[in-house]
């Protein structure tokens, strides 16, 4: 058996995928933290324990992400958009359109028939469009990452910002929770900005059936609601949509495996 | 592929042609002759680039300051961070055209202290004589930027030269209009003239004016065929390059010199063909730079491309000559009515072609022309923020492109001219990266 | 005639300060902003009346400034934030033509005339020419705002920071920090980062010696020091730079007071105070 | 002139303005063809004479942004995004066609992605040039003249002298209105607020020409009726920019406390000023209003005379409503990606100031977010003026 790894070195989390062929027989995601380096190490440890496995049993590393250089161990890199394309063609082979809401940027991509990628946008380098934002104010209200989906569709009354800053939100939501405003209707509002920003990034490259939503924001049910909304179709949702880059590499992975000999 | 990133002792950009690579050096003599022209008390006028007025600056004698070049000189040296500022503390706006702003910038600067700011790149730019602007084409800059430099340069006097070209509609043809327009240019230019005769003591020597067209002409032409050989697999000369074989193009046209530079790179082109000699050995995806002015401060870029395995055969972006024998000009004996004639018909060159194409307009059209003939598998554009003549409509020419002629992979950059604050080396190449897999991934369908 | 007080307060968005004037100072207050800036005002104001030894009546007005000024269900008048300033420094540093204020929300240039604000720039669309951005880098950072000014005067080197965005360029220095750049470089970096925005913003007004710097950016040494190197000549600091802006609110209390009082009119105070409208007898 | 019951006076004005386009669109479901057009540099008495109804289009403040984005650059000046935007939502959906003027950059280098994706029965580009000399007025007027044509064979219908003639006199009836109900604002506090002229003159352009005329006489009789019933408030303030058509800014500065009493904006006085001449010619005298009348900054005036007099020339009217409307402070209002008054800001300012007034300059975006910002700065402008 010849066994294969993906890691995707995040802006916000870690992730690696361990790979037999070509199925997945493990997978650990982890926040990156500050060193790259040492969360790299980490997390494809973690993973290589789940699958009872070490380092030297792999054939080939293929590492993907903000912060793919740090990966120092792997074989080489590869870049988010193939990764994506690839994971998502693994996951959801009729999908066409795909999107990514990383921790830095939401990326939307079309891919064709045999899952490579054909078309891309990336979002603006401002942390108020990207899932950055969710995070930190997830933080300031105080409520778990995992938790925010759920609460946000209880919302009945949206909340909207007045400003357009990340950080500035951060205050001013704190602001509407001392005058009373309820948690779940600032992240209704909050959702309801990024849904915006990315159903027009979708508009612009144009949206083909199926399409697929991943990255940590997919994990935000609330999220992924509110863009189904504003897009008037459902999205395709992987199990685990934070690996989903990952796993593409572990893809690239096995390709050059495979191919090579 | 390491790039530094300190201004100072950033390497110079490997290009593919020996023509490329003289470029540097004529800039910055050119610059240095403005200098010593402003010393030895000629005439110099600020000037805008490809304002069809070329060869008559060249005729009466008039030094020419390219005052875009000098912004993009700040630009290519990153040198142009602290005149964007100067201009922004005079309250103009960080949103408009950065090549102006770096200007005024300058030029503030340099009347508020009544000399040079501290080491200007390349010896800096001298006070003009007049300003010669340009109403009505490319852009609001062309009349809004002298204008606003005369308010540090009061006794500077302005010509604003009215330069229309026939919009393409659908309910007329530009044959129907082009006789006022062509009436319209001449006598704005014949008012050029007289406003140059009567503020910098020169005359116009008509013959000599004929004489000059008749080079610039020829000179069209020789760009067209040097350009033209670009089409040959492997490409031997890439958009990098191009990006300074622009400069005898765009500030030189007239001059025997511009004339020679292109025969010389046109020899060299053969040359390169017969030895089957490209920009890169081995050539994968061809690309076309679809539109937009580059990032000054970062032409590297291109040369990451090319470490890609891509290659640039075609550009739009100042491709500002077609074969004069193409245009279908009426023999005329005013020389300015000759200029008038080759500008209309430049910018009506493919309203033909396009009408026959449904929903096709001239720009697109060209995309598809160049995509064709180059052999194109992506298209590659830069949207500029600062500049609103170029760019606005990219997106759309991409889309319609798609819509009417074929998918085709394509790749929007996102930056600016001059502004470096808007560019980041590391996100730039990512994207570049993404996009080499999705032609990789077209190209294996 | 008896002697009269004037309160100014200020909600930052960050602090609260509150400042009880006579002639001169006679207690002021310093504290964070939390959420709750009415509650918070009221009590802050509070510990000013007890630190002076008066009663909220004895106060003959009060001016409320800053982000949250609208907020003060107490006070007599709201004045922004830049006339505040102004006046504050105006009274402080008489010597000073222009004003830079580096806030948590905003950061504004003014120019002075006779001690009153003639004309203004001002930054609050995004954090990261704030003084906000400091504080989510001191966060990130693990180190204590009032220490970042100090440390980077230790710094030997500068390195490029290629993230404009506060919350990005927060979760760059922390990946530079463990790959072993030291702390004070990239504190450093920040400092001239920040100094680098403010000041092409204020240099719209043209700037005219003297220079006085307040708000919460002028109490970090490192800052004002990347900011003279900007300006190429010293600036001048307020004793508490944190509480100019509600020295100037009182003292702007004062004024109204005054020409009140010149001019023989019967001041209109706020609603929740008429019932003691006749405070000049 | 269809006069029913009810829809005059400020409570009209409203009401178009609020539902903007409701007019044209019962115009349209009685068979008339509307043509939308940008700018106020759009010869609407050109189209008025073909018997179309001219309707500016006209963006929205309250609505993001969304749509436009997917075929317009970010780096167009937001008002035509909000502009193409709102069309893009079908706002505008009873359009028959769309005329642009060459006016910036923003309008004119944007004319194909109006033109291709509206993809309206009707499209035209006014090549207008950007100098007044000679040359450049008769090039105008020839494609005055093409634009003529090629509306007429849109209505299949020529487009007469006389007809030209009487679109020019209603017109100039309709700005003799207009300068008319500036007059109220002359008094002090004025008998007309800001926010009630921009709404009204809004809501002007979006109707045919002689309804306009009938509503704005309403409300200066209304007006008159009701007597001085505006508080008095410390500042009167001019507010001076390109194009301000929604209210949400002169109300922000008028519930700051001050009173917008004069403008050089458009809709407004730019706009409104200036006359077309009744030429021998019809033309002549259209040519003349558009190119050299209206003082925008996309027009390009020679220098003639020393500087001084130069920045009298570009600015001069804007010296004499400061004068004639005693304003106390002018608001430079520019929209961030806007060259043609980006580049004057400074010369602007300078000329604004040497007449003695204060001047704040704000840069803005035309979105909701941005005015609450924009509303601290305007409270300490005012309080600056207060202080002299
Ligand atoms: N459990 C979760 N619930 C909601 N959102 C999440 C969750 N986990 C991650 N996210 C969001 O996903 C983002 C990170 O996504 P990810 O794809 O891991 O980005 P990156 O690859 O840049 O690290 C975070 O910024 C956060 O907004
Ligand atoms: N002791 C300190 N040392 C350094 N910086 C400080 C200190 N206190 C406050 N600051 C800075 O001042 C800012 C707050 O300033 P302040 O003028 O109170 O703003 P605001 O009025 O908006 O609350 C903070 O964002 C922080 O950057
Ligand atoms: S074309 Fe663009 S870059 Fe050139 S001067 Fe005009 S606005 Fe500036
Ligand atoms: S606006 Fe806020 S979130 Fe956006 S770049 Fe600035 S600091 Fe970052
Ligand atoms: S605001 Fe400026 S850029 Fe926008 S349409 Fe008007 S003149 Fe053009």
């Amino acid at each position: 058996m010849v066994y294969v790894a993906g890691i995707d070195i995040g802006s916000a989390f870690s992730k690696a995928v361990i790979m037999a062929e070509n199925e997945i027989i493990a997978y650990e995601v982890m926040p990156s933290g500050g060193n790259y380096k040492l969360t790299a190490e980490q997390v494809i440890e973690e993973a290589l324990t789940k699958a009872g496995l070490s380092l030297k049993d792999i054939a080939y590393t293929v590492a993907t992400g903000y912060g793919a250089a740090s990966a120092s161990f792997s074989s080489e890199t590869a870049s988010d958009i193939s990764c994506l394309a690839r994971g998502v063609y693994y996951l959801f082979p009729a999908a066409r359109t795909a999107i990514d809401i990383g921790g830095q940027f939401t990326r939307v991509l079309k891919l064709n028939n045999r899952g490579r990628a054909t078309a891309f946008l990336l979002s603006e380098k401002c942390a108020a469009g990207s899932g950055r934002f969710l995070q930190v104010i997830a933080r300031v209200l105080q409520i778990d990452l995992e938790d925010i989906g759920e609460l946000s569709l209880k919302s009945k009354n949206r909340v909207s910002f007045n400003t357009g800053c990340a950080v500035f939100a951060e205050s001013e939501a704190v602001s509407r929770i001392a005058e009373g405003a309820a948690k779940e209707d600032i992240l209704a509002g909050l959702h309801r900005t990024l849904a915006a920003k990315i159903q027009t990034m979708v508009a612009r490259l144009g949206i083909e059936p199926d399409c697929a939503v991943v990255g940590g924001g997919a994990k935000d049910i609330g999220l992924v609601k509110s863009i189904e909304e504003g897009l008037g179709c459902r999205l395709l949702l992987p199990e685990e949509p934070r690996i989903v880059a990952a796993l593409g590499a572990a893809l690239v992975a096995w390709e050059k495996v495979s191919k090579g000999g | 592929m390491t790039e530094e990133k300190k201004p100072e002792e950033r390497k110079r950009r490997k290009t593919a042609t020996e023509a490329a690579s003289r470029v540097g050096p004529m800039v910055k003599a050119a610059l240095a002759e403005n200098l010593r022209a402003k010393e030895e008390g000629r005439p110099i006028a600020y000037s805008f680039i490809y304002s069809g007025y070329d060869e008559i600056i060249r005729a009466m004698d008039i030094v020419p300051a390219w005052t875009e070049n000098y912004a993009g000189v700040c630009g290519v040296k990153r040198d142009a961070q602290r005149f964007l500022e100067k201009a922004e503390s005079e309250n103009f706006s960080r949103s408009l055209c950065t090549y102006a702003l770096c200007g005024l910038g300058f030029d503030s600067w340099r009347e508020e202290t009544g000399e040079m700011p501290p080491n200007p790149p390349w010896g800096g730019q001298a006070r003009p004589t007049v300003m010669l602007g340009s109403g009505q084409i490319i852009c609001d800059p062309r009349y809004k930027w002298y204008q606003a430099a005369q308010h540090y340069m009061p006794d500077v006097p302005v010509y604003v030269a009215g330069l229309p070209y026939p919009p393409y509609e659908d309910d007329y043809d530009y044959r129907d209009v082009q006789g006022y327009y062509v009436k319209y240019i001449v006598e704005e230019l014949r008012g050029l003239v007289a406003f140059l005769e009567r503020h910098t003591n020169r005359k116009m020597d008509w013959d000599r004016l004929s004489e000059v067209i008749d080079i610039s002409d020829r000179t069209w032409n020789m760009i067209s065929e040097a350009y033209d050989l670009r089409k040959a697999v492997p490409c031997p000369m890439g958009t990098g390059d191009a990006m300074n074989t622009m400069v005898p193009m765009t500030f030189m046209m007239g001059t025997q010199e511009a004339y020679d530079f292109f025969k010389d790179l046109y020899d060299e082109l053969q040359l390169k063909i017969a030895n089957r000699e490209g920009v890169i050995p081995d050539e994968k995806y061809r690309l076309l730079w679809g539109g937009g002015l580059p990032s000054w401060f970062a032409l590297t870029d291109f040369n990451y491309f090319n470490s890609k395995g891509a290659v640039f055969p075609a550009e739009v972006t100042y491709r500002l000559v077609e074969p004069v024998y193409n245009l279908d000009l009426p023999r005329v004996s005013d020389p300015l009515e000759h200029l008038a004639w080759r500008w209309v018909k430049y910018w009506a060159y493919r309203h033909d072609k396009a009408r026959k194409r449904p929903g096709s307009n001239p720009d697109v059209e060209r995309l598809i022309e160049y995509i064709e003939d180059y052999k194109i598998d992506g298209v590659v554009m830069h949207e500029a923020f600062s500049c609103r003549s170029w760019h606005p409509g990219l997106i759309w020419q991409l889309n319609q492109l798609k819509r009417i002629y074929r998918d085709i992979p394509s790749l929007i950059l996102e930056s600016d001219i001059v502004d470096i604050s808007s560019y980041n080396e590391a996100d730039t190449r990512a994207r570049i990266d993404a996009f080499i897999d999705t032609l990789e991934a077209v190209k294996s369908r | 005639m008896k002697s009269q007080y004037f309160a100014g307060v200020d909600i930052g968005s960050t602090m609260t300060k509150v400042v009880i004037m006579s002639e001169a100072t006679l207690a002021s207050v310093i504290g964070p902003t939390g959420p709750e800036h009415r509650k918070l005002a009221n009590r802050v104001m509070e510990e000013a009346l007890a630190k002076a030894r008066l009663s909220f009546d004895e106060i003959t007005y009060v001016v409320a400034t800053g982000y949250g000024r609208i907020n003060v269900p107490f006070a007599d008048k709201q004045i922004t934030e830049i006339s505040c300033h102004a006046r504050g420094v105006g009274h402080l540093l008489p010597d000073a033509r222009t004003v830079i204020d580096i806030g948590g929300q905003d950061s504004k240039g003014i120019k002075l005339k006779a001690g009153r604000a003639v004309d203004f720039v001002m930054n609050d669309k995004c954090a990261a020419g704030t003084g906000r951005f400091l504080e989510v880098m001191a966060e990130g950072l693990g180190v204590s705002l009032e220490d970042m000014g100090r440390l980077s005067l230790e710094a030997k080197n500068r390195v490029e920071i290629s993230n404009t965005c506060t919350v990005f360029a927060a979760q760059e220095v922390v990946a530079r920090l463990s790959e072993g750049v030291a702390l004070p470089d990239i504190i450093a970096s920040l400092h001239e980062a920040i100094a680098t925005r403010i000041y092409g913003m204020v240099r719209r007004l043209k700037i005219e010696r003297e220079v006085a710097l307040t708000g919460g950016g002028a109490k970090n040494i490192g800052l004002v020091k990347a900011l003279e190197a900007k300006l190429g000549f010293p600036v001048l600091l307020p004793p508490e730079p944190l509480l100019t802006g509600a020295i100037g609110a009182a003292l702007l209390g004062k004024d109204i007071v005054g020409e009140a009082v010149e001019k023989g009119e019967t001041l209109v105070r706020s609603e929740r105070r008429l019932t003691e409208a006749s405070i000049f007898t | 002139m269809p006069e029913e019951a009810g829809s005059r006076g400020l409570a009209a004005a409203d009401r178009y303005y609020e539902d903007y386009g409701s007019r044209v669109r019962e115009l349209k479901k009685q068979g008339k063809q509307i043509i939308g057009y940008l700018c106020a540099l759009t010869p609407v008495e050109i189209i008025a004479a073909a018997g179309l109804v001219p309707f500016r289009i006209k963006g929205d403040v309250n609505e993001p942004i969304t749509k436009a984005d997917t075929e317009m650059e970010t780096i167009v000046c937001p008002l035509v995004r909000s502009w193409f935007d709102m069309s893009l939502k079908g706002k505008y959906e009873f359009l028959d066609g769309i005329v642009i003027p060459h006016a910036c950059d923003s309008i004119s280098t944007t004319y194909n992605v109006w033109k291709n994706t509206l993809n309206l029965p009707y499209s035209h580009l006014i090549n207008m040039p950007h100098s007044t000399d000679g040359p450049s007025l008769k090039f105008y007027k020839a494609l005055l003249n093409t634009f003529r044509t090629s509306l007429s064979k849109f209505t299949g219908k020529e487009i007469s002298d006389q007809s030209l003639n009487q679109a020019i006199s209603l017109y100039n009836q309709n700005r003799a209105k207009v300068r008319e109900l500036y007059e109220l604002r002359k008094a002090s506090p004025p008998l007309i607020s800001g926010a009630e002229v921009a709404k009204l003159l809004i809501a002007s352009v979006s109707m045919p020409v002689e309804e306009a005329t009938l509503l704005i006489d309403s409300v200066i009789k209304e007006v008159k009726q009701r007597g001085g019933v505006l508080a008095a408030k410390p500042a009167r303030i001019m507010v001076v920019g390109a194009e301000v058509d929604d209210v949400t800014f002169i109300d922000l500065i008028e519930d700051s406390g001050a009173w917008v009493v004069a403008d050089d904006l458009c809709p407004g006085a730019r706009e409104f000023f200036d006359d077309a001449d009744v030429t021998a010619d019809p033309i002549e005298g259209i040519a003349e209003r558009y190119l050299r009348k209206i003082k925008c900054g996309r027009t390009f005036r020679e220098k003639k005379g020393d500087y001084d007099d130069y920045l009298e020339e570009r600015f001069g009217h804007i010296g004499r409503f400061i004068k004639d409307f005693k304003v106390d402070g002018v608001v430079l209002y520019i929209y961030k990606y806007c060259d043609p008054y980006g580049f004057d800001v400074p010369a602007m300012k300078s000329y604004i100031e040497s007449v003695g007034a204060p001047v704040l300059y704000l840069e803005d975006e035309y979105s909701m977010s941005t005015i609450g910002r924009l509303r601290t700065r305007i409270q300490a402008f005012l309080e600056v003026l207060g202080s002299k």
